[in-house]
């Protein structure tokens, strides 16, 4: 093991930061879901590395829960974008601003 | 200290008789006078029954209860509360058996008894208590029967504000006993006479004069001294035999009985003498003054009663303890009696009491006249009548105390009461009967104020006088005896029975030297009364005053100094000085510093609220990628954050 | 057992009414009497009941569901069933089954507050209680002609006293936190466990949170709109019970646990008390509507109470805890009172109403004796509750804040006198409706209330004794506990 | 280290086509490497089930739903912009911020050192760090609670999504009322 695990937290940072910033840049929200994606991969990466270091698996518990989790957000996620689409028959995040106060 | 069941008797039968006939007043119909009346004479020949306990020792007492180790209450049973008690259910069974007669076919006939029987029952938890919290329940009650009844006609306007007067102005006297019951926890740590008395010592001067001023001001408020007698004339609203149970006989005077009970106090302090003394001589000469300027017979009365209250208040204030009390005894009878007899007048002219609109009446009432003679006779001091024995042992104790200046004034006064009761008795008794004569022909430009304007129709239909009912002539009868008699008690000074009766109470007092002898002193008094006579005898009484008795009676109505008919701007004072002001003060209250001033601040708070909802709704734009910009930032900041902290370690 | 049954089952039961069909009037207005009338009962012949105590939290500090009567508080949840009772016995509403649910549930909470051994309980019903009151308002608020819209007494009171609630939560924890425990109503009290950095604090944000509840000035305007719209029966609980949940938290968390705080404040609180008991009087002598006269007249009242509990003399907190429960019964008696008045005669306005006496002879009775007793008259519940109190003050050395006290007596006097005179007295009005007098369930429901009014006032030692045995008056030394 | 190099730029440029794709399916191809790129990572940490799930999961189950729902819109081909962009110099700022994260990310990484634990490559047997029966017992003994919370998740988002997604479901008010409430207060410009 000669990767230090510093290396693999600036790796997770570099794919939080790309993540972040396909959320705030892109209008698609397919796009800004897939990068929430690489948002939870990146968290996942620095649980998994951790779990190394200190040689305990309750990093990988958690990873496989936020998994889960994911997996769960994006199905939701995924259905509003569905029916968005199906009353407004466009699918822009710009466009849906229901919550402007 | 022994349980003593006759005290209940005395005391709470009167109560039971005032809740059954409350409860079951409709039901009892007419029935609640005899029930109500039977009350009282049960609770007068128990307290009659109880007459050695009280003469025995210090007398007998009763323990009731505790509300904290301060506060312990019970009953008293000595010579002074005999001596009120007998007057109280004495005085007050024959108003009541008087009552059945004068107010037989009122339509609150049981309700009139019950507030009756509430009132005895409250002077009697007054004069009973043996401690000053019980004695300002008493108080505070008799002030409410007082209320009631003096508001029994609530139809009317002028009776509900003169009630409401009555009671407010009461309770600024409660105020001040409250006071008093202040100081004395604060520094005896008890309430009962007993312990208090004991410990006068305790006191710093200026504490005994707090006490005996907060005790004073109870006093002046329920035994209209100056400046807080302008309820008593209102308070002549009420029926009559209310005016003399409670506004002359019985409650008026509870102001005597506390100082009296007070003896030690006062004896303690010269101060309190001094100003009790004053207030009681100015009292009485301001009524007297005033008695001299009234035409409502009620309100002669009311203003006669004030100012003989003036004179037992001096006597009880510079010390002269029995003679206060003897001027409260007699005055009890003689007043009852003049206030019944007026009753009897009032009741048969229908409700007539301007005695301009009377006249004559000596032949249509001839026992109403004999009442009023002599009830006149003896409130004037006439040598043999009672009063004549009890005002002189006011004033011959006032020199006898060193207070000539008190005794000057009283001198006068006794004068000036000659001269406006006789004045009564002249204008209603003699000459012709004026009920017919057009008002405006007496002067009467406002008939509200000088009467009741329809009596002088409704006194034409019933207007021939006709007998009192003997309910209503018999107490009167009886009361006449002790107004002659009654005085006789006190002949021959402290050795008279009455001065033994109280020696063991009030201790045995030697005039100070050089007071003049009482023969000479008495003489003064007679002089000044008959000269009072005299006046009122040229004036109303005189054949040829008679003859030309309408037209003197208008010049007189017209002429009257605006200081008199103002009655010396007591009210008007009181009115703009109090009861505008807190009006004023609460409306400012209510409409501007509450709603615009403290309301403000609040609103104002709520506005900045919504003024921030504002600003935070223009960050709410609705659009996802705004949000989480937002996020981003605050991660951001979060990071900086523990970075710094990370290299500040 | 009785505890929680006493705080749990009115909420219960609330709940169950709520849930049951539409139709259910009658049958929920008896329950809601019938429950009220057993926890008098239940209150009445069982003055020992355990308490009953319950673990809850462990961290951050010991909490636990802990409930059970105490001195004062065992007469307070007693008259809040009598209020309870009469209210829903006597006043006649559109929509009883929800109505009476409120009612329940406000009974359950307030028994909660007052019951409440734990602090953090006591904030929990605390804001619980808020919530049928302001419900109630919205639901049957009854605004006087020409006044804001209904709504807006009653966001003004919820908010008021939302904000008093915060600040005694935040103070409940911090409590927590700092000493470790908030079981401790009615324990011994362990004198400087709350240290001065943080004992300030909390103490600010009790007194604020029972500033607010009581209302003391300044902080008392939503408390004439609120008792002035609010329904007889709920107004009658507010104030005669929920108003004393700030004096009775300072009688029993601000004396034995912020003592030095307490002393203090002593000062600014006198200052409050005395200007809301002339400002009250005084206002109540103005108002035209009747039940703000009475609002006014607590508002003067309550500051009374305040500089009792401020003066820590042991007479002065006996006499606070006798006018706790005088007050509650004139009051309740009163707005009860004016309940019946309106619904007679359909205006509380006092220019408009008069005369009543000559046929409600019963009304006008129930009247006077209410208005006597808020006045203070010697021999009923207000007159020994103000002697005890003002004597105490006197006693602790402010003389001159028992002078000045003694004015709002007589201004008492006469306001109270222009409200029950004017309503009842004078010549009888040509133009109002048809009037019967007093129904015997309207008897029935101030039965109690005058009652008490009147035995209170005659030997009120079984309320004030407490205060001679209380550890926690802290206070040695002062002059008056001879 | 040189195939972790390799590794973390195919998963960096990856993540950058992913966000910079024109179109939804590239993205999803661009995911799809960027995952495979992880799941390798994870077996050189020792991760080898997370490595299995990682591939099972994501790449079989979620992406193939971001394939479905692509298809379903706009056959993948329809430009999903309807209107201006309403902040079109929102890239500026999020760089920043990002970039401030990374660097305390950075500054926190540099200025501390993980001290790596030797443990003995993962042969799947239990008790042996990273290895599946370890991961296993684990899960279903100390972490089961988590665990069937984690399911009761998914059951709640299944739900969530049947009702989200059905076409009349009974729960949802009438077509026309929701459709103000959810376009809010602007209208649509394509239809």
């Amino acid at each position: 093991m000669s990767v230090p695990p510093g290396a693999y937290v600036i790796l997770a940072a570099v794919l939080f930061f790309i993540g972040v910033v396909g959320v705030i840049a892109r209008r698609n929200p397919l796009i800004q879901l897939m990068s929430i994606e690489l948002l939870f991969n990146s968290a996942n990466l620095v649980l998994v590395t951790f779990a190394r270091v200190w040689g305990n698996n309750a990093g990988h518990i958690f990873a496989f829960l936020v998994i889960t989790v994911a997996a769960a957000e994006a199905a939701i996620g995924l259905a509003i974008v569905v029916i968005v689409f199906r009353k407004t028959r466009f699918v822009d995040v710009d466009e849906v601003a229901a919550l402007k106060g | 200290m022994h349980d003593y069941p006759l005290l209940f008797v005395i005391w709470l039968f009167p109560l039971i008789g005032a809740l059954v006939l409350w409860a079951f007043g409709p039901q009892l119909k007419s029935l609640g006078g005899p029930i109500g009346s039977a009350m009282v004479g049960v609770a007068f020949v128990a307290a009659l029954f109880a007459w050695n306990d009280a003469t025995t020792g210090a007398g007998a007492h009763q323990a009731l209860f505790a509300w904290l180790p301060q506060f312990v209450f019970g009953l008293q049973w000595d010579r002074i509360s005999l001596v009120w008690t007998l007057i109280i259910t004495g005085v007050g069974f024959l108003i009541h058996v008087y009552s059945i007669g004068y107010m037989a076919g009122d339509h609150a006939f049981a309700r009139f008894f019950a507030y009756l029987n509430f009132f005895v029952f409250a002077m009697l938890t007054l004069v009973l208590s043996d401690n000053f919290v019980g004695l300002l329940v008493g108080w505070g009650l008799v002030g409410l029967a007082s209320y009631l009844l003096i508001g029994f006609y609530f139809e009317r306007p002028s009776a509900v504000a003169a009630s409401r007067k009555a009671f407010v102005i009461n309770v600024v006297g409660d105020i001040g006993i409250l006071y008093a019951v202040f100081v004395i926890v604060a520094k005896i740590g008890a309430i009962g006479y007993g312990d208090v008395f004991a410990n006068v010592a305790k006191f710093s001067p200026g504490e005994l004069f707090a006490v005996c001023l907060g005790l004073f001001i109870g006093c002046a408020a329920k035994s209209a001294q100056v400046p807080l007698h302008t309820w008593l004339p209102d308070a002549m609203e009420g029926p009559t035999p209310v005016s003399a149970l409670i506004h002359a006989a019985t409650m008026v005077t509870a102001g005597v009985y506390l100082i009296a009970r007070c003896a030690p106090l006062w004896n303690a302090s010269s101060d309190a003498r001094v100003l009790v003394g004053s207030i009681g001589a100015l009292t009485a000469i301001t009524g007297a003054i005033l008695g001299c300027a009234q035409w409502d017979i009620k309100r002669i009365l009311a203003y006669s009663t004030m100012s003989q209250i003036g004179y037992m208040i001096m006597g009880v204030g510079v010390g002269a303890f029995d003679a206060g009390i003897l001027h409260f005894l007699t005055h009890a009878f003689f007043k009852a009696q003049l206030f019944l007899g007026a009753g009897i007048i009032i009741h048969n002219l229908a409700d007539e009491q301007d005695v301009r609109k009377m006249g004559g009446l000596r032949r249509k009432m001839p026992f109403a006249f004999a009442a009023m003679l002599i009830g006149v006779l003896s409130i004037c001091g006439i040598p043999g009548f009672s009063g004549y024995f009890s005002k002189d042992a006011v004033l011959s104790g006032t020199l006898a105390h060193g207070h000539p200046v008190m005794w000057a004034v009283g001198v006068l006064t006794a004068g000036l009461t000659a001269y406006y009761m006789f004045r009564m008795l002249f204008v209603t008794f003699l000459g012709q009967y004026r009920g017919h004569v057009d008002p405006s022909e007496l002067g009467l430009r406002h008939p509200e104020l000088a009467g009741t304007a329809h009596a002088a129709h409704a006194a034409d239909e019933h207007g021939h006088a006709h007998a009192p009912a003997w309910l209503m002539s018999g107490p009167v009868a009886l009361l006449m005896i002790p107004s002659v008699l009654i005085g006789w008690l006190d002949l021959g000074g402290d050795a008279s029975p009455w001065g033994r009766f109280f020696e063991p109470v009030f201790g045995h007092f030697e005039p100070a030297a050089g007071t003049p002898p009482e023969s000479l002193t008495s003489l003064v008094v007679l002089v000044l009364v008959a000269a009072g006579l005299g006046i009122a005898y040229a004036r109303y009484g005189h054949p040829r005053a008679l003859i030309e008795a309408i037209p003197r009676l208008r010049e007189e109505t017209v002429r009257m100094p605006a200081a008199l008919t103002n009655r010396f701007y007591f009210d008007t004072a009181i009115d703009a000085l109090f009861v505008r002001t807190s009006f004023v003060l609460g409306r400012v209250f209510g409409t501007i510093v509450d709603p615009l001033a403290i309301d403000a601040g609040v609103r104002e708070a709520g506005f900045s609220a919504q003024w921030l909802g504002h600003l935070f709704r223009s960050f709410q734009t609705g659009l996802v990628r705004a949000y989480a910009l937002a996020l981003a930032f605050g991660a951001a900041c979060f990071a900086l954050y523990y970075v710094m902290i990370g290299a500040g370690r | 057992m009785t505890v929680t049954a006493l705080v749990i089952g009115p909420i219960l039961l609330g709940f169950i009414l709520y849930a049951l069909p539409k139709g259910a009037d009658g049958f929920a207005r008896g329950t809601g009497i019938a429950v009220a009338a057993l926890a008098f009962l239940a209150i009445a012949l069982k003055p020992d009941a355990p308490d009953a105590s319950v673990p809850w939290l462990a961290r951050p500090f010991t909490a636990a569901f802990h409930l059970g009567y105490g001195p004062i508080s065992y007469w307070v949840v007693l008259l809040l069933a009598a209020v309870i009772f009469g209210g829903l016995l006597a006043v006649r509403v559109p929509r009883a089954r929800e109505f009476t649910a409120q009612m329940l549930v406000l009974q359950g909470a307030m028994n909660g507050v007052f019951l409440a051994k734990d602090l953090l309980l006591f904030a929990l019903f605390w804001d619980l209680m808020l919530i049928p009151v302001f419900l109630l308002m919205l639901g049957w608020g009854m605004p006087a002609r020409g006044a804001r819209s209904r709504g807006t007494a009653a966001w003004r009171y919820l908010i008021y006293n939302v904000a008093g609630g915060l600040t005694l939560l935040l103070a409940t924890a911090a409590f927590g936190v700092v000493s470790g425990s908030t079981d401790v109503i009615g324990a011994a009290a362990a004198t400087g466990a709350i240290g001065e950095v943080w004992g300030a604090w909390i103490f600010a944000g009790f007194a604020f949170a029972f500033l607010v509840k009581t209302p003391v000035w300044p902080l008392h305007t939503w408390m004439p709109d609120t008792y002035a719209e609010l329904p007889p029966p709920v107004v009658a609980a507010v104030s005669a019970v929920q108003s004393k949940a700030g004096l009775y938290g300072f009688i029993v968390i601000g004396l034995p646990f912020l003592t030095t705080q307490m002393h203090a404040a002593a000062p600014l609180m006198f200052v409050l008390g005395l200007v809301a008991l002339l400002y009250g009087a005084f206002i109540a002598l103005t108002q035209d509507d009747a039940k703000r006269v009475l609002a006014y007249s607590s508002l003067s009242h309550l500051g009374l109470i305040l500089i009792g509990i401020f003066s820590f003399n042991p007479i002065a907190l006996a006499g606070a805890a006798v006018y706790i429960i005088a007050h509650g019964l004139f009051s309740a008696a009163g707005f009860l009172t004016l309940g019946y008045v309106e619904e007679r005669e359909e205006t509380r306005s006092l220019a408009h109403l008069g005369g009543l006496a000559a046929e409600n002879p019963r009304l006008c009775g129930a009247l006077l004796v209410t208005a006597l007793g808020a006045l203070g008259l010697p021999g009923l519940a207000g007159f020994a509750g103000e002697l005890l109190i003002l004597t105490g003050v006197y006693a602790a050395g402010f003389w001159w804040a028992a002078l000045v006290a003694l004015v709002p007596i007589v201004i008492a006097a006469g306001y109270m006198l222009r409200l029950f005179q004017t309503i009842m007295h004078g010549p009888k009005g040509a133009d109002l409706p048809e009037r019967h007098d007093l129904t015997w369930r309207e008897g029935l429901a101030l039965a109690p209330l005058i009652v008490g009014l009147v035995l209170l006032g005659i030997n009120p030692h079984a309320v004030a004794s407490f205060a001679l045995t209380q550890p926690t008056i802290g206070v040695t030394g002062v002059a008056g506990n001879r | 280290m040189i195939g972790f190099v390799l590794l973390a730029l195919a998963m960096i440029a990856s993540a950058l086509f992913t966000v910079t794709a024109k179109k939804p399916v590239y993205s999803v191809v661009g995911l799809l490497a960027n995952f495979i790129a992880l799941a390798i990572t994870y077996l050189t940490l020792h991760a080898e089930f997370l490595a299995v799930m990682q591939i099972v999961v994501y790449s079989g189950a979620i992406l193939i739903l971001f394939v479905f729902v692509i298809a379903l819109l706009s056959s993948g081909t329809k430009p999903f912009e309807a209107g201006p962009n309403r902040m079109p110099r929102a890239l500026l700022p999020a760089a920043l911020f990002g970039l401030v994260g990374l660097a305390a990310v950075a500054a926190a990484v540099g200025g501390t050192i993980f001290v790596p634990a030797t443990i003995p490559g993962a042969t799947g047997e239990a008790g042996v760090f990273g290895s599946v029966a370890d991961f296993g017992t684990a899960l279903f003994t100390r972490n089961l609670l988590p665990f069937e919370v984690t399911a009761f998740v998914l059951m709640v988002a299944i739900v969530g999504v049947v009702l989200l997604a059905a076409d009349e479901s009974p729960l949802r008010a009438p077509k026309r009322a929701q459709r103000e409430s959810i376009t809010g207060p602007r209208e649509p410009i394509a239809r």
